[in-house]
């Protein structure tokens, strides 16, 4: 029983991620229907043989557009999670390696980007680079970074006590080599754990963009997209909001459940160590 | 007296195991502990004895399961508790006092509230009384003003004084059984006794069974009756304490006596040659904040002087907190003295170069006193290893690859390991792999702060044999930093005595063990008790006899005379050592 | 305390300082400006001219900037171009609404979280953790706005029990003014939840793996004193750090939630000015927000010697 | 006993409580029409009507209208309406301090300007315009930017705005910024004697108005659904369903909803390619499919339905996929992708862009739809900067301020949409032409030539869907959109 829970954890979370993954390849090669381009004259039709999760607003085929907008939606999650978790990661373990007043220096300008809201973050970045896949992934990615960049900060105030790393410098080794060496790979277990967490948030950080009207622009299709478009139409078409929403909760949990697996599988109190 | 008020039968503690489904830690224990008795248990490190002692109060681990035996208290077999019956058993009938005192009190509560809580829960005693009992009870442990110190909070003590609040609150509730988990491991030995003391003069005068377990095995002679020897989950023999340690049946016990740290009468002292470092006047100071943006300079290290020659041992002991560690660093350039010059064969490292100071440091090696976190978790032995000959453009790669290859064979660590990580490796091997990443560059000096007080005993004596074998082949000069006077005994050739960021003492060996002079150093010499003796002749407990130091000196104890002037004075005339047996004074002249 | 208070006040100035330089540029950056969103289709080149004259947007960046700071310092946020009131009662108006809410839903979650994840650690990888780890995980699977619409039918539409818009102070409506807080109350405190149970679960697992813990089970405490007294105070501590970030977080702007509602909050305000290019509004929302967050983190701070005597301020 | 109250829901709240001050939206518009009235009001079909003034002369010239003002008038403050609160009323649009954002409308800028305005006894005024203007009178009672009379108290001392005091059958109540706006039933209210039309005749108030400002439409379907608001503006495409409790009654609005095309891009510039646009679209499926058939396709700027639609505005583009085909090699295109801006803010807009898409990729003509929030697509469209847009004109209440609009040099303003200078002289001409006849021959004519150049594609004018309570007795919907609650009771 104990040990079946975490194994729960490990085994839903593969299977589910794995299966959205698969969707996503699959949507890449092949979808039953134009994904982009529907039948104007099938409008909202409801679950049926030739359409089985039914058509949308303008005849498109929903069970195309959710196998094309996994592609979409995990990538965008996917470059959202690596932008903050590369620059966040950068200036955490830069400014808590360095200290002092770059360090106060930069907390403040990321403490100015946390209070920034993330709204008026997209549309600038929309407005500079112009509606686009892009410019989802660099707002949503901007506005994690902050949160990125005090985790990494903290492990590394954390690990510069460690002895090794005082062994290192007393090694006479350099500051790069140090923090290439020693301390990034000793950051990553806490961060690959943030991280997909931070992939869960930005699969529904798009679909709150996509309510605003700034989400990933459309025709593409992505589930937060559709979700958000289906809520106006629910008494007429329930199908527009269950399977996108059932969608993105089923990707959600399988990737909570391979985060907690991750923690756990990483916790050096799990492998027996010491 | 007939009935035992413990009596433990084929105890069989068991973890679960993927391979093997079931793995057990305690195999078949059994013991008997009479009223007012007392009971050691000693073993090496993971014998299974803080799982004897947790199952007595049914506080195992979740997944640890008792898949045997009984244990029969006051007439009830233990194992048959409810929870509920736990629980009414916990802190009156039976009590714990834990290893750790850092963190076996509660960060967040009152000294008062957590002395309180256990008798108004269990007791159902009034709050006014109850603080009534405490107080005596802080007083009974010597804590000074108790009163003030109800009111404060856990981490405004130290840990000698946490140990004593950790038993005034198990004691509170008088116990009938009081069971001890190395419970002053942590602390330096003259706290280390003092709290030992007051534990057995507790369970005297309550008339409280005790079970002591601890891996000291000359504690466990001066402090208990009975013992019993753990080995990998086996007990391997019990008796009285006097039989089992002078005159072992078993070979375990033997080895772990055998372990003990001695002196070995037939060294001689190297020959003095020119030092290769030495510290003239080196003090440290740490910057503490004060209110808004205001500092304070907190002096660590006071003036302090000595050399070192190459392969000699200095040792320098002391209390915990006397700047040893902080002296060391230092040394190594991680601090940056306020005063001072470290002159590292004639030239000083506080005003060279870059350059040079980069190719001192690699002549100057590190051994720190936890393996575990000195070791990068992440890189393998024999990068680890390697990574200190990186900045030798000396070398190519297969010189490179040899040096490291010997360097693991000189600690006994060749082949395979080269691939393991850090946390696949005992305790003993870390140490070994520290060692040999130190040794790699062949360097001049090597620091070595506290590198065996992680081990037990048996591992401890692994390592220091290959160090002080190392040192003969290689003849590096060792900066040996240690609060275990036995370690130091065995390997040192002179000893510094530091209190409270002052050098107090200094002499060699032979001169600061047999015949100290200052009022600390005597003091820690006698503080713990110690095992003589060997195979044939069996061993005994003795306190050192210490002949009375010179009574015209005023030492200088910085307690009481903190801000007057001092100054080392030779006690004896030179002998044929490089620097005389000198110790603190008051400088009347000043 | 204090000085650590006045201290943390000051350094707060800096963010504030480029908070406001950032979204002063950032706002000007966006294509479309308030005189444009007022015309919309007319044609009037004249007009666009004189309006832009007249709100000063005719000058250079800096000059305006310099003149809208000097203003601020003088305690002057500048008017709405929208509707031309003074800024600072926009800000007094909204945000009491947001405050509210958001603190009535936090402290829901807080009081439905925390033992939730207390009892998920105490009995950790038995079935009342396992079904809160999963409720919480399916919890934090849904986003905000779908648990708002799904609230509304559920409670306004079909059953009709509450009003599904609509916001009535606490301190002048009374009870009345309950009845509109419970659906966005209830869709903040559901997806608040999850991430709080979780967090308090983990550090509460950390906590009563510690020895003193296991003093307190051997001085035969009950399971109950164990757990409220000796491991809450010293597991919040992390929580309370969460506690402090989502509670920035949302004050500065449920702005999904309060659409959803119908709630006259701070968050709608901000994005309705962002969308009607309003710049004196937008400015002043942001150096709103600013200070909040450091304020709510400034008490965040001040709260945590509460639970953990060993932080000094 | 207190009088029911009318609850419906506004996407926005009034920017300001006053007619044309600063700014404006339609919620301001609603909230004008219920507590203001001018000397003249429009009928259902646009025409003009009595209100304020019983009757008026023009003189020959154009120039100088002298009004006849009606009697038993009061405003909300009980004082009786004379010829002075409405030459202050005028004078104080045309005061540049006083904001007014209608003052374009007055001052010559863009309609009629007022060169003075005279009370010749407390019961006439005469207003005399600088050039004759054959669009002033319908402009004193259009729904934006009506010549709004109020007594001065509606502002302070200081001149600001405190609440406007009208003469309507409604007064201001309470205001509570970003919730709802509050109209109070005028008991001093004298109604006209004529049969209600439009924004004329009879106005009886039955019932307290309170306008509740719900932004997101699902939510107010939600409001509306379950009672709490009795009148919603429904989303087309999503209106409410079927219900016991309430009825979706269609309105044929006049807002404009257009595909419009750069005719400053090079691909875009070439009549032949637009052409094959217009050709490529089967316009009345593409109506059928955006309103569910609720409306027609219709090709001209003269929207359906009113006054000057005649059967030739009904002649516009035909599907040809054929000729398109020949049209698109003429212009050299080679597959070359062409942007449909568009926004999401009104779905009616995106859905355009979305179908329009969806149809010119089937003849070849690849576009790609880009979404930009709306304050961006108002600046390309004032800028002149896209390729093609889906784009809403909201709705004018003469086909000539809209052909006004849309023509223009596009060096000049960027924001028009057609240029041909032949089409202006008609249009010029028409701004002292007062017989409907000749108007309507002008209409037919700049019709004519719109098609010819194709410079931008009118497709279809909104129908309204508007979810009405049954509850209430005697809605009635209008060509502009603002419900309008006098004589509607409710139960
Ligand atoms: N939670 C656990 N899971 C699995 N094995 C454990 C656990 N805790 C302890 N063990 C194992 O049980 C054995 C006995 O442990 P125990 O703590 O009793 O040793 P010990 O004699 O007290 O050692 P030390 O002197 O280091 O305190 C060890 O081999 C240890 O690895
Ligand atoms: N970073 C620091 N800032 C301020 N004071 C410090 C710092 N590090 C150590 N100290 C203080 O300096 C003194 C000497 O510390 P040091 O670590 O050198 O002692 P030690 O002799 O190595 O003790 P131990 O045996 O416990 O390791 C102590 O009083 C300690 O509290
Ligand atoms: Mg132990
Ligand atoms: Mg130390
Ligand atoms: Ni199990």
């Amino acid at each position: 029983m104990k040990m079946s829970f975490k194994r729960i954890n490990l085994v839903v979370g593969v299977l589910f991620v794995g299966v959205v993954v698969l969707l996503a390849l699959a949507g890449c090669v092949y979808t039953p229907y134009d994904p982009v381009d529907g039948d104007l004259m099938a409008k909202y039709g409801p679950p049926s043989a030739e359409h089985w999760l039914g058509t949308d607003e303008f005849g498109r085929d929903v069970l195309s557009r959710i196998m094309a907008g996994a592609g979409v939606s995990v990538a965008v999650s996917l470059g959202t999670v690596l932008f903050a978790t590369i620059s966040g990661t950068a200036i955490g373990v830069l400014t808590g390696y360095l200290g002092g007043w770059t360090d106060r220096v930069v907390m403040i300008f990321l403490e100015s980007l946390m209070a920034f809201p993330g709204l008026l973050l997209a549309l600038g970045i929309m407005a500079i680079i112009g509606p686009s896949k892009l410019g989802v992934v660099m707002a949503l990615g901007l506005a994690y970074t902050p949160s990125v960049a005090r985790i990494a900060r903290a492990t590394v105030f954390s690990l510069r006590q460690r002895d090794f790393v005082i062994a290192s410098q007393a090694m006479g080794n350099s500051g790069l080599w140090t923090v290439t060496r020693h301390i990034l790979p000793n950051c990553i277990a806490p961060l690959i754990i943030f991280s997909t967490s931070l992939f869960g948030s930005a699969l529904l950080s798009e679909s709150a963009l996509s309510f605003l009207g700034l989400g990933v622009p459309p025709p593409a299709p992505t589930w937060g997209g559709m979700l958000s478009d289906g809520r106006n139409s629910m008494e007429q078409a329930v199908w527009l909001s269950i399977f996108p929403g059932a969608m993105i909760s089923f990707a959600l949990l399988g990737i909570n459940m391979l985060g907690d697996a991750v923690r756990d599988l990483l916790d050096p109190r799990m492998k027996g160590a010491h | 007296m007939n009935q035992p008020l413990l009596s433990v039968r084929d105890l069989t503690i068991a973890f679960p195991c993927p391979e093997q489904g079931s793995r057990a830690v305690v195999k078949r224990v059994g013991f008997d502990l009479a009223q007012g008795q007392s009971l050691a248990i000693v073993g090496e490190s993971g014998s299974g004895k803080t799982m004897i002692g947790k199952a007595l109060l049914g506080l195992l681990p979740d997944a640890a399961t008792v898949s045997g035996g009984s244990a029969v208290f006051n007439g009830r077999d233990l194992f048959r508790n409810t929870p509920a019956d736990w629980r009414a058993l916990r802190g009156t009938e039976i009590g714990m006092v834990f290893q750790e005192p850092m963190v076996s009190l509660n960060p967040a509560f009152r000294i008062g509230d957590q002395l309180t809580e256990g008798l108004v829960c269990r007791r159902g005693i009034g709050r006014a009384e109850a603080r009534a009992l405490a107080l005596a009870m802080l007083e009974r442990v010597l804590v000074r003003n108790p009163k003030d110190c109800m009111q404060r909070y856990p981490h405004e003590f130290s840990g000698g004084m946490r140990q004593r609040i950790m038993l005034a609150a198990v004691m509170l509730l008088k116990p009938k059984l009081l069971i001890a988990d190395e419970p002053t491991t942590a602390l330096d030995c003259v706290v280390q006794k003092e709290v030992l003391d007051l534990m057995l003069e507790l369970t005297v005068q309550e008339g409280t069974a005790l079970i002591f377990v601890s891996h000291n095995l000359s504690l466990v002679a001066e402090y208990t009756e009975r013992v019993l020897v753990m080995c990998r989950g086996d007990a391997v023999e019990t008796g009285p304490v006097k039989q089992v340690l002078s005159r072992p049946a078993h070979d375990y016990t033997l080895k772990l006596l055998d372990a003990l740290p001695k002196r070995d009468p037939d060294a001689v002292p190297p020959p003095p040659k020119p030092p290769i470092l030495e510290v003239r006047g080196l003090t440290v100071d740490y910057e503490a904040r004060e209110g808004w943006f205001g500092k304070r300079q907190v002096r660590a290290v006071h003036p302090a002087s000595f050399s070192v020659s190459p392969g000699e041992t200095l040792a320098i002991v002391g209390e915990s907190g006397s700047g040893k560690t902080t002296l060391t660093k230092a040394i190594l350039g991680l601090l940056k003295p306020s005063g001072g010059a470290i002159l590292f064969e004639g030239k000083d490292l506080l005003t060279a170069g870059k350059e040079e100071l980069r190719s001192a440091r690699r002549r100057i090696q590190m051994v720190f006193q936890d393996p575990y976190s000195s070791l990068d978790p992440r890189m393998e032995v024999g990068a680890l290893v390697a990574e200190g000959l990186r900045l030798d453009d000396s070398l190519n790669r297969f010189e490179r690859e040899a040096r490291v290859a010997k360097a693991l064979e000189d600690v006994q660590l060749g082949g395979a390991y080269a691939k393991r990580y850090i946390h696949e490796l005992s305790g003993g091997q870390r140490q070994r792999v520290a060692i040999a990443r130190a040794l790699v560059v062949r360097p001049d000096i090597i620091i070595a702060d506290e590198p065996v007080s992680a081990l037990d005993v048996t591992v401890q004596k692994q390592v220091l044999d290959i160090l002080v074998q190392l040192q003969d082949t290689y003849g590096f000069a060792c900066l040996l930093i240690s609060h275990d006077l036995g370690v130091v005994e065995q390997v040192s050739d002179r000893v510094i005595v530091m209190l409270r960021g002052h050098v107090v003492e200094e002499g060699t060996r032979d001169e600061v063990f047999d015949a100290p002079c200052h009022p600390y150093t005597q003091r820690l010499l006698q503080a713990v008790p110690e095992l003589y003796g060997n195979r044939e002749e069996g061993f005994r407990v003795e306190t050192r006899k210490l002949p009375p130091a010179r009574g015209d000196l005023r030492y200088f104890q910085p307690e009481v005379d903190g801000n007057q002037a001092r100054k080392l004075v030779p006690l004896r005339p030179a002998g044929t050592g490089a620097a005389p047996h000198r110790a603190a004074v008051v400088d009347q002249a000043a | 305390m204090l000085s650590y208070a006045l201290k943390r006040i000051v350094m707060a100035l800096p963010t504030a300082l480029i908070v406001s330089l950032l979204v002063f540029v950032m706002i000007r950056l966006i294509p479309g400006d308030p005189v444009t969103l007022m015309l919309h289709d007319a044609t009037d080149p004249a007009l666009v001219q004189e309006m832009r004259a007249s709100l000063g947007l005719d000058q250079s960046m800096p000059r305006q900037f310099l003149s809208w700071s000097g203003k601020v310092l003088r305690g002057d946020l500048g008017n709405s171009v929208k509707t031309g009131e003074p800024v600072l009662e926009l800000i007094v108006q909204h945000f009491p609404v947001t405050a509210q809410i958001v603190l009535a839903a936090t402290l829901l979650s807080c009081l439905i979280a925390i033992p939730a994840g207390m009892v998920a650690a105490w009995r950790q990888n038995r079935w009342p953790d396992l079904s809160i780890v999963a409720g919480a995980i399916v919890l934090v699977s849904i986003p905000s706005f779908w648990v708002g619409i799904m609230l509304i039918w559920l409670f306004g539409v079909k059953l009709n029990w509450l009003p599904t818009f609509g916001f009535e102070s606490v301190a002048t409506g009374g009870w009345a003014a309950l009845q509109y807080m419970v659906l966005p109350v209830i869709a903040i405190t559901l997806t608040e939840i999850a991430a709080l149970s979780r967090m308090m679960r983990a550090s509460t697992i950390d906590v009563l793996r510690l020895e003193y813990i296991a003093h307190a089970r051997a001085k035969g405490l009950p399971e109950n004193r164990v757990m409220l007294r000796h491991a809450f105070p010293n597991a919040f501590g992390p929580t309370l750090t969460v506690i402090g970030l989502v509670l920035g977080h949302l004050l500065s702007g449920a702005a999904v939630t309060e659409t959803v509602f119908t709630l006259p909050g701070i968050g709608r305000l901000l994005v309705e000015s962002i969308y009607a290019r309003d710049y004196p509004v937008v400015q002043g929302c942001l150096l709103f927000v600013a200070l909040l967050y450091v304020f709510v983190n400034l008490v965040i701070d001040l709260l945590y010697p509460l639970f953990d005597p060993r932080i000094k301020l | 006993a207190e009088l029911p109250e009318i609850r419906v829901a506004e996407a926005f709240d009034t920017p300001s409580s006053m007619p044309g001050h600063r700014s404006r939206n339609t919620t301001t518009d609603s909230i004008t029409i219920h507590v203001a009235e001018s000397l003249v009001a429009l009928r259902n079909d646009l025409s003009v009507a009595p209100m304020l003034a019983d009757s008026w002369k023009v003189s020959d010239d154009g120039k100088t209208y002298q009004f006849k003002l009606r009697g038993g008038v009061t405003f909300h403050n009980g004082a009786p309406m004379t010829s002075a609160e409405v030459v202050w009323s005028l004078n104080r649009m045309l005061d540049p301090k006083g904001e007014s954002y209608c003052r374009n409308q007055y001052d010559g800028s863009k309609g009629a300007k007022v060169a003075s305005v005279k009370a010749t006894a407390p019961d006439a005024v005469t207003i005399t315009l600088a050039q004759p203007n054959a669009l002033f009178l319908q402009q004193l009672g259009n729904v934006q930017c009506p010549m709004a009379v109020l007594h001065p108290s509606s502002v302070d001392a200081q001149g600001k705005w405190v609440k406007p005091v009208g003469t309507g059958p409604y007064s201001f109540g309470e205001w509570r910024k970003g919730q709802y706006i509050q109209l109070r039933v005028y008991p001093g209210y004298a109604p006209r004697a004529e049969a209600p039309s439009g924004m004329a005749g009879a106005k009886k108030p039955m019932a307290h108005i309170r306008m509740v400002v719900i932004p997101d439409t699902s939510a107010q379907k939600a409001a509306f659904m379950s009672g709490q608001v009795d009148l919603i503006v429904a989303d087309g495409e999503n209106p409410p369903p079927k219900g016991p409790g309430w009825n979706v009654v269609v309105e044929q609005d006049m807002d404009a909803n257009a595909l419009l095309m750069q005719s400053k891009d090079p691909l875009l510039s070439k009549p032949e390619f637009r052409r094959a646009v217009a050709l490529s679209l089967d316009m009345p499926a593409l109506v059928k499919t955006l309103t569910n058939g609720n409306t027609v396709y219709n090709p001209s700027l003269v929207p359906v339905g009113t006054l000057n639609y005649t059967p030739a505005h009904a002649a516009g583009y035909a599907k040809n996929l054929e000729q398109a085909a020949k049209l698109l090699a003429a212009s050299g295109y080679k597959g070359e992708t062409i942007k449909i801006q568009t926004t999401k803010r009104y779905p009616d807009m995106y859905r355009l862009a979305v179908v329009a898409q969806n149809m010119l990729g089937k003849t070849g003509i690849k576009t790609e739809v880009e979404v930009l929030e709306w304050a961006t697509q108002v600046t390309n469209f004032r800028e002149g900067r896209f390729q093609m847009m889906a784009f809403t004109y909201s709705s004018r209440m003469d086909p000539a301020i809209m052909y006004g609009d849309v023509l223009g040099d596009k060096a000049v303003t960027p924001m028009s949409q057609w240029t041909n200078p032949e089409a202006s002289r008609v249009l010029a001409g028409l701004k002292a032409e007062g017989d409907p006849a000749k108007r309507k021959a002008a209409f037919e004519d700049l019709h004519k030539r719109m098609i010819a150049d194709v410079p931008m594609l009118h497709i279809y004018n909104s129908p309204v869907l508007i979810g009405v309570s049954k509850k209430l007795k005697g809605f009635e919907p209008w060509p502009y959109r603002r419900p309008r609650f006098f004589n509607v009771s409710k139960q």
